[in-house]
């Protein structure tokens, strides 16, 4: 079977292996879209603070039942609350995020450049884009993860040597998780750490860009 | 100055004119000040421009944009990467009609606090090496780059508390804070909308978010039912 | 009688007179010293509201029968709360002192220079001094008056054409109050608005560095 | 990081060691730590650069001078201008045997601000034209002149507040939140007293002013009397 037509991880094993990243105690920003779901996969029992840029630290869970407009996350959605959870004004929400409070942020991406640089917020051929909190959190959180497709949806790789997307902040990736690999990056460039399952090393690296070492013995991902 | 109780919102939003700069609290639907927006919208005022963090996500920012009433949005959310439904202002802004200065939340944030705090700019590393540092000063200091941002301010804020006193003190609901509270420092006229109006002293004062000296006028109404729309 | 040796005005009536700059519904902030006294004196119909840098917005008087060390004001006096009161942090406290929200700022002086240059902080034979929050005051009030006395003990004016202490801010006094004196600072220089009672224009003049106009013809102060 | 309860002030300083930048809440009596200042005392660390917005005005922090543990504040009050009884900090001011860095008192609160809020440097108007501008960079913005103050951070900061729950979060009691709420988000390792801790969930979401994120220690304390003694 040619590797374009392999099955890739879906969108919620994609969460569930950025949630295995999050440490016990540790504060966290889930970015719209694909890292949002990673909320559901976060263990119950590591008492993991949830923020949203809107002015929450300590939500929960997504809820629809539970539906009030003044209670929704950085996404518009309706969420839940756990104990211990405080609410605060936007320009103190920034100054948490900027101020390097934020162990993790998990956000999607479009390009991700061998040196950790990242475009997330704008498709130039759609002539749009929008930055919202991203540009802070790639900047402030203490680390910073991408979630997102390996590849765009004709094939074209988003691991390149450089991003021809404007950036959304330079040299600020640290961990890529795609439907197809996880990618750390680090100073000598990018390493395959674990590939999907029934996927070979050679297969992703056909499909990215940027040079990726260690493509030997790559560990399948355990989900 | 006591803030002054207005019946109606379009009463309360008596003397803006046309061309007038206009912050817009609240963040999609969470204390959005929807009456005071639809009042803007019955008034007609023209040639404005908008600052808000969203427009267009559920938000009903977006209605201003039927009589093609804001000439210019400053935002951090306002036009869709993706190919989804255009909202008005992504029509008007794709046609070249409206004008955009797109700004990252927390610098657009920090640039109102700034305004209301009387900051005439501050250093920040978001935006360093984007197209937001574009005409922008870069500072260096201790080996990094920091972009120069500058200071946000307003001829009118549109807000929305969960609830206020008779002296203009106002308290929020929930995720209710977002961008009202700061938003409420930096105009020169602040006008609120509100759920509940109670009589001074009723508001504990550690339950104050807002206190009574920014605001000049307050209007009870209805909360409007709004709701994000996806992206 | 030599005007050296006539009575002057008591600190109480410096206090009295300022009192009288108050607009009805206005914000102020009363530096410690001679300032603070300027509270029991402003009209309790007036609805103003006091603020005091370490966060309070609505204090009422001073009482120590109602001390609590959590609730005190800039000078570390036992306060009482108004209705309408509010708590704020020192960095929001500040944001409203120098975004301009405070109407009115009531400081001690040491020096006035004729271009309303302010220093009230130190006094260098002394070597000593401290700043607190007078330069963000005097350069973020919308008005500030001065509440000072007119000389030195030793005799020496304190209204001089350039200030010899170290300045807390240059160019922003509006009015001054002194035991002998109201003196407007204008774009001109100072004007002599009021002397106090049993005083003449030109005994003040005397012990006045700085020039002053309008000295024919000046009303007493009316306490 | 889920915050670790202590018994004792003197456990809580754990790890403190001479020559530590350490920043100290409180404004004169107002939750002031002073079991955690005792316990510093106690500790006996040495060549500390403290920052407290007053030292020596009734606040119990010129009790580190007692035996030279303080070789550099970074303040707002520490010297009287007047000729009244000094403080030991005064004396040794005076003498030459600490070093003061005097800052105005907006300025300080803004540059912690900045240090926990991952500003480089902000621009204000206080201080132009006088001792504090010298040495800084003044810029020129719509026709005024600006100092440009950078951020401060410490590598620890004893804080008191009223209440803590088990997670952290923190709630001041009446005019506590001053330069305690700033601090929380500029040191490395932010030790707290309180009065009270409550289990997580008791703090009402819009009742904690520093959010647990920010905090390290908490120690339960009851409160030491302190009072202004005049200027």
């Amino acid at each position: 079977m040619a590797a374009e037509h392999k099955p890739r991880l879906t969108r919620e094993l994609v969460a569930m292996r950025v949630a295995q990243e999050l440490a016990p105690g540790s504060t966290v920003n889930l970015g719209v879209g694909m890292p949002t779901l990673v909320a559901a996969f976060a263990p119950p029992d590591a008492n993991i603070l949830l923020q949203s840029e809107n002015g929450i630290l300590g939500y929960g869970g997504f809820s629809e039942e539970a539906y009030d407009q003044d209670l929704v996350n950085a996404g518009g959605q309706p969420i839940t609350l756990n104990p211990g959870a405080s609410f605060f004004d936007s320009a103190a929400s920034f100054a948490m995020i900027r101020g390097g409070h934020i162990d993790t942020a998990v956000l999607g991406g479009l390009q991700v450049s061998e040196r950790g640089d990242l475009a997330n917020w704008s498709v130039p051929e759609r002539g749009g884009g929008s930055i919202g909190g991203a540009m802070d959190l790639a900047v402030g959180a203490r680390r910073l993860i991408v979630a997102m497709e390996h590849t765009t949806k004709d094939g074209r790789p988003r691991i390149l040597r450089e991003c021809t997307y404007p950036l959304t902040a330079r040299r600020c990736v640290d961990l890529i998780v795609t439907d197809l690999a996880v990618v750390e990056v680090g100073p000598e460039g990018l390493t395959l750490r674990e590939v999907a399952p029934g996927w070979a090393p050679g297969e992703v690296v056909t499909l990215t860009d940027a040079p990726l070492t260690g493509p030997r013995g790559v560990p399948e991902m355990e989900l | 100055m006591t803030a002054t109780i207005y019946e109606a919102p379009d009463e309360a939003l008596d003397g803006i004119s046309d061309g007038a700069r206009v912050m817009v609290g609240g963040f999609v639907s969470a204390s959005s000040p929807t009456n005071l927006i639809f009042a803007l919208k019955r008034r007609g005022t023209r040639n404005l421009t908008v600052m808000a963090t969203n427009i267009g996500f559920g938000d009903r920012l977006d209605e201003l944009c039927e009589d093609r009433q804001i000439a210019k949005a400053i935002a951090s959310f306002a036009v869709r990467a993706s190919s989804a439904r255009a909202s008005r202002f992504e029509e008007q802004y794709r046609a070249g009609e409206v004008e955009l200065e797109l700004v990252p939340q927390g610098t657009l944030a920090e640039r109102i606090r700034a305004g209301g705090a009387g900051i005439g700019g501050f250093l920040t590393r978001t935006g360093v090496g984007t197209q937001v540092a574009e005409g922008k000063d870069v500072l260096s200091w201790q080996g990094e780059e920091w972009l120069l941002e500058r200071p946000l301010r307003a001829d009118v804020a549109i807000l929305k508390a969960h609830r206020a006193d008779r002296l203009g003190n106002l308290s929020y609901r929930m995720a209710g804070r977002n961008f009202n509270a700061v938003m409420a420092t930096a105009a020169d006229l602040v006008i609120v909308e509100v759920e509940e109006i109670v009589e001074t002293g009723e508001l504990a004062p550690n339950e104050i978010h807002t206190p009574a000296v920014y605001v000049d006028r307050i209007v009870r109404c209805d909360p409007v039912e709004v709701r994000w729309d996806g992206r």
